[in-house]
């Protein structure tokens, strides 16, 4: 239905959210954001779902979410005041949207300034060398210096898992990259001292997780065969070989 | 010898695609003192701001890079055949709060906005305008975002602190009513359906 | 008047990244008269020499262009060495594999890629961001790959943990129902924006 279509984009287009629906209310009814007529800004809210409802408007439940808390501020605020005024540590019920509300303006302003800036590929342009001019002064690669974001290494590792063999699937699992962690640590070890004592490595250690990771890591290590473990007959201390 | 090094530090600026820093500039000049490099860039900026030709120094990103004047934009637009790329509403909240609330999780960000945020903050990864910090300690270990030096560099800031102050909001009439022009289209009219759908449509083009 | 058009016509040669013909920078100002364009073009030559700056007015085949001048090339050439660049696609994936796979030997990173990584793995070997942590004890006792602190400083990462999923950026743009679709399209709009800017961005790749 292309009349539907039509209702779509101008719902998503006009509120991007509850919270835009209720600056635009608060705004349009001029009332003071620090004293909110809970009562009419929560039946305008309702009749506007209402409304969304009613002409078939797909919108998200973060819609309904506000409106259940309006309406319990709503019946806090119903309350008879002296009940509130016994306890001192009584808060007006409406601060808990005044608060997120003058949050939101806050941030809302703060974009505002950012775009009013003069921004690189708008209103303002570096140049770009032109490629004959650096052409001839070739680098070294050796001593470049690296510009790469974790982005693009999650984004080039997910091209790779597409293509990855059904053996060679990837382990995610925290305890899997704890014991990645413990590896490159062993090895650190390893690699200054040649061998280290078995038991030192679970030295001082006493969270029950990390003694497992320890384990494993060491357990890995052999596996793949980087180091050999070694227990001396006369006095029972095993020792861990960097090979 | 004091010109040459003027006109030295001008031809770095100029073939650098990113800003350059003073103690960037030293590495190639190797200057006992680099504050004489600081002197140079201030008399550049002055000699382009006096002759108010098609550039200016701008002090960007912990650095230095020459840029077009923003009074030129429209014939280099032109030029350059780009379209009004702008980021959008959405884009710009979610990375003001970003900006603002760094180190920030994505739960942080969506309970001030009260929407889901997720492909803002993946489009804002992409282009390099965010990035992920680290990991909180809670229970999800969610990722934390903050912003990057491209931020800096697109919004002609010197560094964090040269962000300007989000004001106080005082009431809803003034200030914190802009960008909300098409939250006064009429809800219930029926031509406003046709503005929107316009409107949209223009975005897209 | 005349002044302006000049100042235009420099930032218009400031921007653009190929030589410019007048016909070119008419097609944006649009003058009934072109040969003003081209007197402009000589009094910005004529002042560019006089000052004997960073830069100056080239006449190539194809137009005009402000290059930096020759004598500097020495200290760019320092400045380019310093600078920042890329790794290649390859080198990106061949990292990831390392990062999430290690301990890993290079059959099996060739296993996942379908291509020889020698090249690539020597590369980032070279750069210190992968190391080898031994030989595997199997036939051939092939090489042991692991990722290096570097690697993480890299990255930004305090430790391997740190490193997001995959899935976690995946999730970003996924997870969300149906409001997401009003976030997903002003960033697909915002990309061929990116296109450009990443063009700008790029650097020796």
């Amino acid at each position: 239905m292309p009349d539907d279509e039509r209702y779509h984009v101008k719902v998503e287009n006009i509120f991007e959210g509850p919270m835009d629906l209720l600056v635009y209310l608060i705004k349009k009814h001029e009332v003071d954001i620090y004293d909110i007529p809970i009562a009419l800004i929560t039946d305008r809210y309702l009749q506007y779902i209402a409304w969304m409802k009613a002409m078939n408007i797909d919108f998200a439940g973060d819609f309904l979410l506000m409106a259940a808390t309006l309406a319990h501020i709503k019946s806090r605020m119903l309350l008879p005041v002296h009940e509130s005024l016994e306890d001192e540590d009584a808060e007006d019920p409406r601060l808990e949207i005044t608060r997120p509300l003058l949050e939101y303006l806050r941030m809302k302003a703060a974009a505002e300034q950012l775009a009013g800036r003069n921004i690189l590929g708008e209103d303002t342009y570096n140049r770009q060398p032109p490629k004959e001019e650096l052409d001839d002064l070739k680098v070294d690669p050796s001593t470049e210096s690296l510009q790469v974001s974790l982005f693009e290494l999650i984004d080039a590792f997910q091209q790779v898992l597409e293509k990855i063999p059904g053996d060679h699937r990837v382990d995610f699992s925290e305890e899997r990259f704890s014991i990645q962690d413990k590896i490159a640590e062993i090895v650190d070890i390893l690699e200054a001292k040649g061998s280290v004592v078995f038991y030192e490595l679970f030295a001082g250690k006493t969270v029950k997780a990390e003694l497992i990771v320890t384990f494993l890591a060491i357990l890995e290590l052999a596996k793949v065969g980087l180091i050999e473990i070694a227990q001396q007959v006369q006095t029972g201390v095993i020792r861990l070989f960097y090979l | 010898m004091r010109d040459d090094l003027k006109h030295i530090i001008e031809s770095l600026l100029f073939v650098s695609e990113s800003p350059l820093s003073v103690r960037q500039i030293n590495s190639v000049l190797d200057l006992r003192e680099p504050a004489v490099i600081r002197e140079c860039l201030q008399e550049l900026a002055e000699e382009y701001e006096a002759r108010k030709g098609g550039f200016y120094l701008s002090e960007v990103a912990g650095g230095f890079q020459i840029r077009s004047r923003p009074e030129y934009r429209e014939w280099i637009r032109q030029l350059l055949q780009a379209g009004p790329s702008r980021l959008s509403r959405a884009a710009l909240e979610t990375l003001a709060i970003v900006a603002y609330k760094q180190p920030v999780i994505r739960s942080d960000i969506e309970h001030i906005r009260g929407v889901d945020c997720g492909g803002v903050l993946r489009m804002l990864l992409e282009r390099k305008i965010i990035r992920v910090l680290g990991r909180k300690e809670i229970p999800g270990r969610p990722l934390i975002y903050g912003t990057t030096r491209r931020f800096l560099e697109l919004f002609d800031l010197k560094d964090l602190k040269d962000l300007p102050t989000p004001q106080e909001i005082k009431s809803l009439s003034g200030d914190a009513g802009e960008g909300q022009e098409r939250a006064e289209t009429p809800a219930v009219s029926d031509e406003s359906e046709e503005d929107a759908g316009a409107e949209e449509g223009q975005k897209n083009t």
